[in-house]
């Protein structure tokens, strides 16, 4: 057991926290919070591996996880977008209600 | 004391200020703006002559006063102001004959409700003329030239609640505005090429540089073009042709303005402008183009006028006619003898508007000569004064000033090397002149009135009538300044020195010239008399004797040689069909191409099912009932549920992640 | 002799030799003051509306206030004296306040004033207050008036900075608000003409942007003032965005100039302008006409003329049949516009075109005269002023007949002159200036413009001539059908101007005398840069 | 020296992993948001302790500066109507399903990694080698494209939120 793994754990099971956000809640919001922790777990591992790598000073971990950040915060602003625009046409923000999908 | 180039500047100054004043002028304050209008004409007037005594004793001399207007970088305009006999003698004129019309307009105006806007409006365009006049700048004439079309557009349009009116305006400014483009063309060729536009300044002006020019061949090209342009401008404001539609057009406007501005003043400044440039206009190939416009005009309004019944527009028409007379002197040479036709013109043209002002004013604003007659008795100062301006105008010998300024114009004509087409145009339209105008006073003044108003028409009171005893009393004695005997005036302008003793000889030199003109008036008095003055009209739906006799020519004629029509299907046609293509191309391809670029998304959408429709729908239709069927089947998982679909992927997830690690036995 | 302008001129510049402790920083003031004023009513929206309207106002005027003391101090300052260039093209800033932010990065807070911004700030601080007191009576007042505020602040910022960083950001800056006071008070196709706006400059500010990454990248350095220094010297700007590629130094000119000419407009990138001039209400058209569109031709002066004059003038020969189409083109297709305020948009489109007509030709031209590109360029100076100005007051007109009688077409009124003489009078004056009569303003600017234009390319003027006489066409036929002929229902609705309009209107209309009459007075302001040359 | 960091880590994942655990099941989604930002505070650190200090910047301005800021924002609007979110409603056990879903992933994905031998020497704890200098040149000179491209999609997004969020419905009008 290395720091390494150590830290790909703690990334590990702040997914599983994400994921359980995004599969055991109904709001549509918190669901989206859920995805943007597992974004943040896989910037924890691209930040991790880049630390312990042989040549940090590269810094190629550390760009990927900035442009990451980026579209993350991109992902956020549309995902809550389209939220406020599911809230309008429903007058709900619970995602069982959003099922026009439906096949 | 200061000298008069110093205080030239007040002259127009003074008449800006008293349209300040009339602007702000309410109603109530009528005699204040009016007042304040005629004062300062007439302080003008007194500053004119002043500036006349200090021109004269020294001609030759052109005093300036130039300052610069905008200065940047390397970059410079200059503006001033200047004084020869030439500004001096116009200055004395157009102060005087404002004078009397103002005076005029106090009484023709009295009832308006727009009294005070009315002299306000007159006495910006006292301003901006006499700017024209005092200008040692061609920029500053411009300015002024243009502002002088507003004052214009303003008073033609002063009754704009009649549309009439309101359209002439309009016209009257655009059509004029065309030859002011070219105007302008050329002052900023003039200034590109020669980088002034001061006229004269101290051996600096372009008027003085010009004889320096070597006379190359692009030299000549461009100097020629500038003349015709600035000519263009000229072309516009002095109602020449193919320009002069508008002028008929702007007798909407109230009587005085018709005189002040459309037979005075502001028609002469394109006349004036020409003699101003003259030096330019010699220099090129420039004056040809002049001669035979000013030989067109001169010969088309004589004709036009022959067959128009409103009296204004007759004339209007003998307006246009004469201005291609002095036109005509500008273009063989003889500019001084323009000079001396513009200045006799003013005072008797003045005369016969303001006469006809009088008469329609007692005839209740009866304006068609077919419904007057039998004046003569009943306005005795009116029918007498517009006598004399009548014979000023057709040229009878010897007394009225009109015939020697027309013979100094037809005695250069004549001596002119290049054509002598001209100079018989000028003859047929002598013939006319006196034809048309017989034509107007016999159906005026003599008969019996042919409408109820008329009837009861009597004299106007001392503010309509001095100013016309004293336009008459001009009228007679201006002649006198520029006998062929004595040529005061035209030596003063050019600025010789007389030999100072009178020469009575010199009048019939050449006599033939003289006897034919006084030949050809006689034949026109002669002719329109045996016309109308003999069988006088009876009824107001009479016809014309010429149009019994000449149907077609006369109803040409009234139509004024369907110009208008002309131009609407030619000229206004094209703008026309030019704006809608332009909103067409912006509304449909400029706009469009934007709309389409965002509808190539949608299309390409399009398309896409076009394609799924026939290629795949029609081949594999039976394949797709199959599949659909088994479609059917799975389709129920689509359930629409993202948590379901979520939970899916992790379970997948972790199914690989064990399946992988039993293969690789980890 | 110590006059009060010097007094003030030492302390803001802190050249004084007696020590006058005191130099408020007036350029950051000036940019500031309206967007402080813009949050103060945005944060207190509960604000009694007369104290609302009051405070943008006073905050609104402020700019004009200190943008005089600015010009007084600058005239005083540098009016007369020479001012030193420190690099070939580097423009003389005047009063310039500096201080970095991001140093690494080349981002520095740097605003600095010469002739042309100053010029802008003073059209600003009278246009601004004009459209607050234009739409005096608005619904919603308070947030109509912050929105205008910040819109200020930002057009303010754009003069200013010398930045590309913070240009760029009040470039931006000044689209949102905007965006939400045509689609709040705008018309009822306003919703559409507010995105065509917003995504139309965004548009072409994308292009922009990614060009000056490629200037940053190049040189490492986004100052308006540093950069015209790598033009003309070894290791130029072109050498070193040619390194990306040869054909980069050209596509980095275009991105800007895409982005620039959409919002001045530029034929064919104009299609945004009719409908959102049209749509928003009176006071954000009297704004956008006078001072947004200045925007774009004020980068013309600061970015494209310095730091691209070799691209430039290679592209002029084209780009100045796009100007020359824009004003034939503007002027004939405001003939056939029935909607007033389309057609007054289309005559901005047309007296715009002129500005860069000037500028084209001026790059453009095989044989250029120093006389004749002063001209050309002080015409555009002038010009920007002089459209500011009357393109206002004739918005600011025709939302009077619209705020009387509900309508606005070209035919719903006649014979408002027997009505309203006042209202009749002032706004006649306005359409002559802008139609260039001779004692105007407008006639000065469109006289230089032509005299510079036509000795550089003489066909371009005579063609652009055309667009004189179509400006004629179109306003006196406005004029005839709105005010002359007889009386028609609508018309009957309509009142004399109140002293508030009066107010409006009335400032503007004696500047156009003043200025037509006395031009020198304005082109003081930036004659000393051209004095110094180019 | 090697305990000290390890434990620093310890410390920063437990308590970002707790109040992340506790965020995630709580009822009000205000508090819920408020705490994901704290959690988010907690992942910045981490990116402190890995030396990657821009990162750690980056971090805490999108994510507790905007992002949070935004949610908030969207909560607020959506908030009109109190409706009981968890309510269940013909989704019977589907929150069951999903804790069990996640747990079976955390489960796997730990014993993963816990069985994967990671050889070389991570016990020397590097100091920060990544300065907001060098990463301003990597962007300049290694990422210039990525750069760009990055920033016409956020101006893309952006757009794209503002009309998706404020497209009205047709039957207002």
């Amino acid at each position: 057991m290395t720091i390494l793994h150590l830290c790909l754990i703690f990334s590990a099971l702040l997914f599983s926290l994400g994921l359980a956000a995004a599969l055991a809640r109904s709001s549509g919001i918190l669901v989206l919070l859920g995805i943007e922790l597992m974004l943040n777990a896989a910037n924890i591992n691209f930040i991790a591996f880049w630390k312990f790598s042989p040549n940090p000073e590269n810094g190629t971990g550390a760009m990927f996880a900035i442009f990451s950040i980026a579209v993350a915060a991109a992902e956020a602003a549309v995902g809550l977008a389209l939220i406020i625009a599911i809230y309008r046409h429903q007058s709900s923000i619970r995602l069982q209600d959003a099922n026009t999908l439906k096949g | 004391m200061p000298s008069s180039i110093d205080i030239l500047w007040f002259i127009p100054a003074l008449p800006l200020l008293a349209a300040f004043i009339g602007a702000i002028s309410t109603q109530r304050m009528r005699s204040v703006a009016s007042g304040s209008a005629l004062s300062a004409m007439a302080v003008s007037f007194g500053l004119s002559c002043i500036a006349l005594k200090d021109a004269l004793a020294a001609p030759g001399v052109h005093q300036v006063n130039n300052f610069s207007w905008v200065s940047v970088g390397t970059f410079n305009l200059q503006l001033g102001f200047l004084l020869d006999p030439l500004t001096a003698f116009m200055l004395v004129m157009v102060t005087f004959v404002g004078f009397l019309i103002f005076l005029f307009s106090t009484g023709y105006m009295k009832g308006d409700e727009n009294y005070a806007k009315f002299f306000c409006y007159l006495s910006l365009f006292a301003a901006a003329m006499l700017g024209i006049l005092v200008s040692n700048s061609l920029l500053l004439t411009f300015i002024c030239w243009e502002v002088v079309g507003l004052a214009s557009y303003l008073l033609i349009g002063f009754w704009f609640f009649k549309p009439e009116a309101a359209a002439a305006a309009k016209k009257a400014f655009i059509t004029t505005r065309i030859g002011d483009l070219g105007f302008l063309i050329g002052l900023i060729w003039l200034h590109s090429i020669s980088g002034t536009q001061l006229f004269y300044n101290n051996g600096e002006g372009f008027l003085e540089t010009i004889n320096l020019v070597e006379a190359t061949a692009p030299a000549l090209f461009a100097i020629s073009a500038i003349g015709i342009l600035l000519f263009c401008g000229a072309i516009g404001k002095s109602g020449q042709f193919p320009l002069h539609v508008w002028l008929p057009d702007a007798m909407e406007g109230p009587t005085p303005v018709s005189a002040l501005i459309h037979a005075a003043t502001m028609v002469a400044a394109g006349v004036f402008l020409m003699a101003r440039v003259f030096p330019l206009l010699e220099f090129g190939s420039a004056l040809t183009v002049v001669a035979y416009i000013g030989a067109i005009t001169a010969l088309l309004g004589a004709v036009i006028a022959v067959a128009q019944n409103d009296i204004k527009r007759i004339l209007a028409f003998s307006t246009v006619s004469q201005l291609g007379y002095m036109m005509l002197a500008i273009g063989v040479g003889v500019w001084e003898a323009a000079i001396f036709h513009l200045l006799t013109h003013a005072f008797f043209k003045a005369l016969l508007f303001l006469g006809a002002g009088s008469v329609i004013h007692a005839a209740h604003h009866e304006q068609d000569i077919r419904a007057l007659g039998g004046l003569a008795p009943r306005m005795k100062i009116t029918f007498a004064t517009f006598s004399i301006g009548m014979m000023a105008l057709a040229g009878v010998p010897f007394l009225f000033s009109g015939f020697w300024s027309k013979e100094a114009i037809l005695h250069g004509a004549h001596t002119w090397s290049v054509s002598h087409i001209p100079f018989y145009i000028g003859l047929v339209a002598v013939v006319l002149t006196a034809f048309y105008m017989t034509r107007l006073m016999a159906n005026v003044f003599f008969g019996k009135p042919r409408s109820h108003a008329v009837e009861h028409a009597h004299e106007n009171n001392w503010v309509m009538t001095l100013p016309l005893t004293l336009l008459a009393i001009c009228a007679i004695l201006l002649g006198f300044l520029g006998t062929p005997a004595f040529p005061w005036l035209q030596a003063k302008l050019l600025g010789k020195d007389l030999s100072g003793a009178l020469e009575f000889g010199k009048i019939f030199e050449g006599p033939g010239l003289m006897i034919t003109s006084i030949v050809l008036v006689a034949l026109g008095l002669g002719i329109g008399w045996a016309i109308y003055g003999f069988r006088k009209r009876e009824r107001f739906g009479d016809a014309d004797p010429l149009e019994k006799r000449f149907p077609g020519l006369w109803s040409a004629l009234e139509h004024r040689l369907y110009f208008d029509e002309l131009y609407a299907a030619t000229i206004l046609k094209t703008n026309s069909l030019l704006a809608s293509f332009s909103d067409w191309l912006d509304r449909w391809i400029v706009d469009g191409a934007v709309q389409l670029v965002s509808k190539l998304g949608t299309l390409l959408g399009f398309i896409n099912r076009d394609i799924d429709e026939q290629c795949l729908n029609a081949g594999f239709n039976e394949t797709a009932e199959e599949i659909r069927g088994i479609g059917n089947t799975y389709s129920k998982a689509q359930s629409g549920d993202v948590h379901g679909y979520l939970r899916v992927m992790a379970w997948g997830f972790v199914a690989i992640v064990i399946l992988v690690s039993i293969a690789l036995n980890i | 002799m110590m006059t009060f302008s010097t007094i003030l001129a030492q302390a803001v510049t802190g050249t004084s030799s007696q020590d006058i402790p005191f130099s408020p920083p007036l350029l950051s003031l000036i940019v500031f003051a309206p967007i402080i004023g813009g949050l103060i009513l945005l944060i207190f929206p509960k604000l009694d509306t007369v104290l609302a309207r009051i405070l943008g106002l006073f905050f609104s005027l402020s700019t004009l206030v200190m943008g005089t003391g600015a010009a007084i101090i600058v005239l005083e300052l540098f009016g007369t004296a020479p001012i030193i260039k420190t690099a070939k093209f580097m423009s003389p800033y005047k009063l310039v306040e500096n201080g970095e932010i991001v140093s690494s990065l080349g981002i520095n807070y740097h605003l600095g004033i010469d002739g042309i911004s100053i010029l802008l700030v003073l059209l600003t601080g009278i246009i601004a207050p004009m459209c607050l007191l234009a739409s005096w009576k608005i619904k919603k007042a308070n947030l109509f008036n912050a929105l205008m505020l910040l819109t200020q602040g930002a057009a303010l910022g754009v003069f200013l900075t010398l930045n590309f960083f913070h240009w760029f950001i009040f470039w931006e800056l000044s689209l949102f608000p905007v965006f939400f006071l045509i689609k709040i008070w705008g018309g009822p196709n306003a919703t559409r003409a507010a995105y065509q706006f917003v995504i139309y400059t965004l548009g072409g500010s994308a292009f922009m942007l990614l060009s000056f990454a490629a200037i940053y990248a190049a040189t490492g350095q986004l100052g308006f003032n540093i950069l015209p220094s790598y033009v003309g010297i070894e290791g130029s700007l072109n050498e070193k965005l040619a390194a990306f590629g040869s054909t980069v130094p050209m596509l980095v000119f275009w991105g800007i100039l895409v982005g620039l000419a959409v919002k001045v407009p530029l034929f064919p990138l104009h299609t945004w302008l009719p409908i959102t001039y049209a749509e928003a209400p009176v006071g954000v058209s009297m704004f956008l006409t006078a001072i947004l569109s200045k925007m774009g031709v004020y980068a013309v002066h600061r970015i494209l003329w310095p730091i691209f004059p070799e691209q430039l003038k290679t592209a002029s020969p084209y780009l100045i049949w796009l100007a020359l189409a824009g004003i034939v083109l503007g002027a004939y297709a405001a003939m056939r516009q029935t909607d007033l305020k389309r057609m007054i948009a289309y005559s901005s489109i047309n007296h715009l075109n002129y500005c860069l007509l000037a500028v084209f030709a001026a790059f453009g031209a095989t044989h250029a005269t120093q006389a004749a590109a002063d001209a050309a360029f002080s015409g555009t100076l002038l010009q920007m002023f002089n459209h500011g100005l009357s393109a206002a007051a004739l918005f600011f007109c025709i939302g009077v007949l619209e705020d009387r009688s509900g309508v606005r077409g070209l035919n719903d009124f006649g014979g408002v002159r027997k009505v309203a003489p006042v209202f009749a009078a002032l706004c006649g004056i306005s359409m002559f200036s802008s139609l260039g009569l001779p004692g105007l303003n407008g006639f000065v600017s469109e006289f230089l413009i032509f005299r510079g234009v036509f000795e550089l390319m003489p066909w371009a003027a005579v063609i652009a001539c055309l667009g004189l006489l179509g400006t004629a066409i179109f306003l006196l036929n406005f004029w005839q059908k709105v005010f002359h002929g007889p009386i028609k229902n609508n018309t009957s609705k309509i009142t004399d101007l109140s002293p508030r309009e009066i107010l409006v209107l009335g400032p503007v209309v004696i500047l156009m005398f003043v200025i037509g009459i006395w031009p020198q007075f304005i082109i003081n302001l930036f004659k000393a840069k051209l004095d110094l040359g180019h | 020296m090697t305990t000290f960091p390890i434990i620093t880590l310890l410390i920063i994942a437990v308590i970002t992993l707790g109040i992340t655990a506790v965020a995630l099941f709580l009822k009000n989604i205000i508090h819920c948001s408020i705490l994901l930002a704290v959690s988010w505070v907690g992942i910045a650190a981490f990116y402190l302790w890995a030396g990657a200090e821009f990162v750690a910047f980056a971090q805490v301005l999108v994510y507790v500066g905007a992002v949070s800021m935004v949610v908030l924002f969207a909560v607020l609007l959506t908030q009109r109507k109190q409706l009981d979110l968890e309510k269940l409603t013909g989704t019977v056990g589907f929150r069951e399903l999903g804790k069990l879903a996640a747990a079976m992933v955390a489960t796997v994905l730990v014993i993963a990694i816990a069985t994967t031998p990671l050889t070389g020497s991570f016990d020397a704890i590097n100091e920060p080698v990544i300065t907001v200098r060098d990463i301003g040149i990597q962007l300049r000179d290694n990422h210039i494209g990525a750069l760009l491209i990055v920033g016409v999609l956020l101006t893309v997004a952006l757009l794209g939120a503002v009309v998706v969020a404020s497209a009205e419905p047709k039957t207002e009008e």
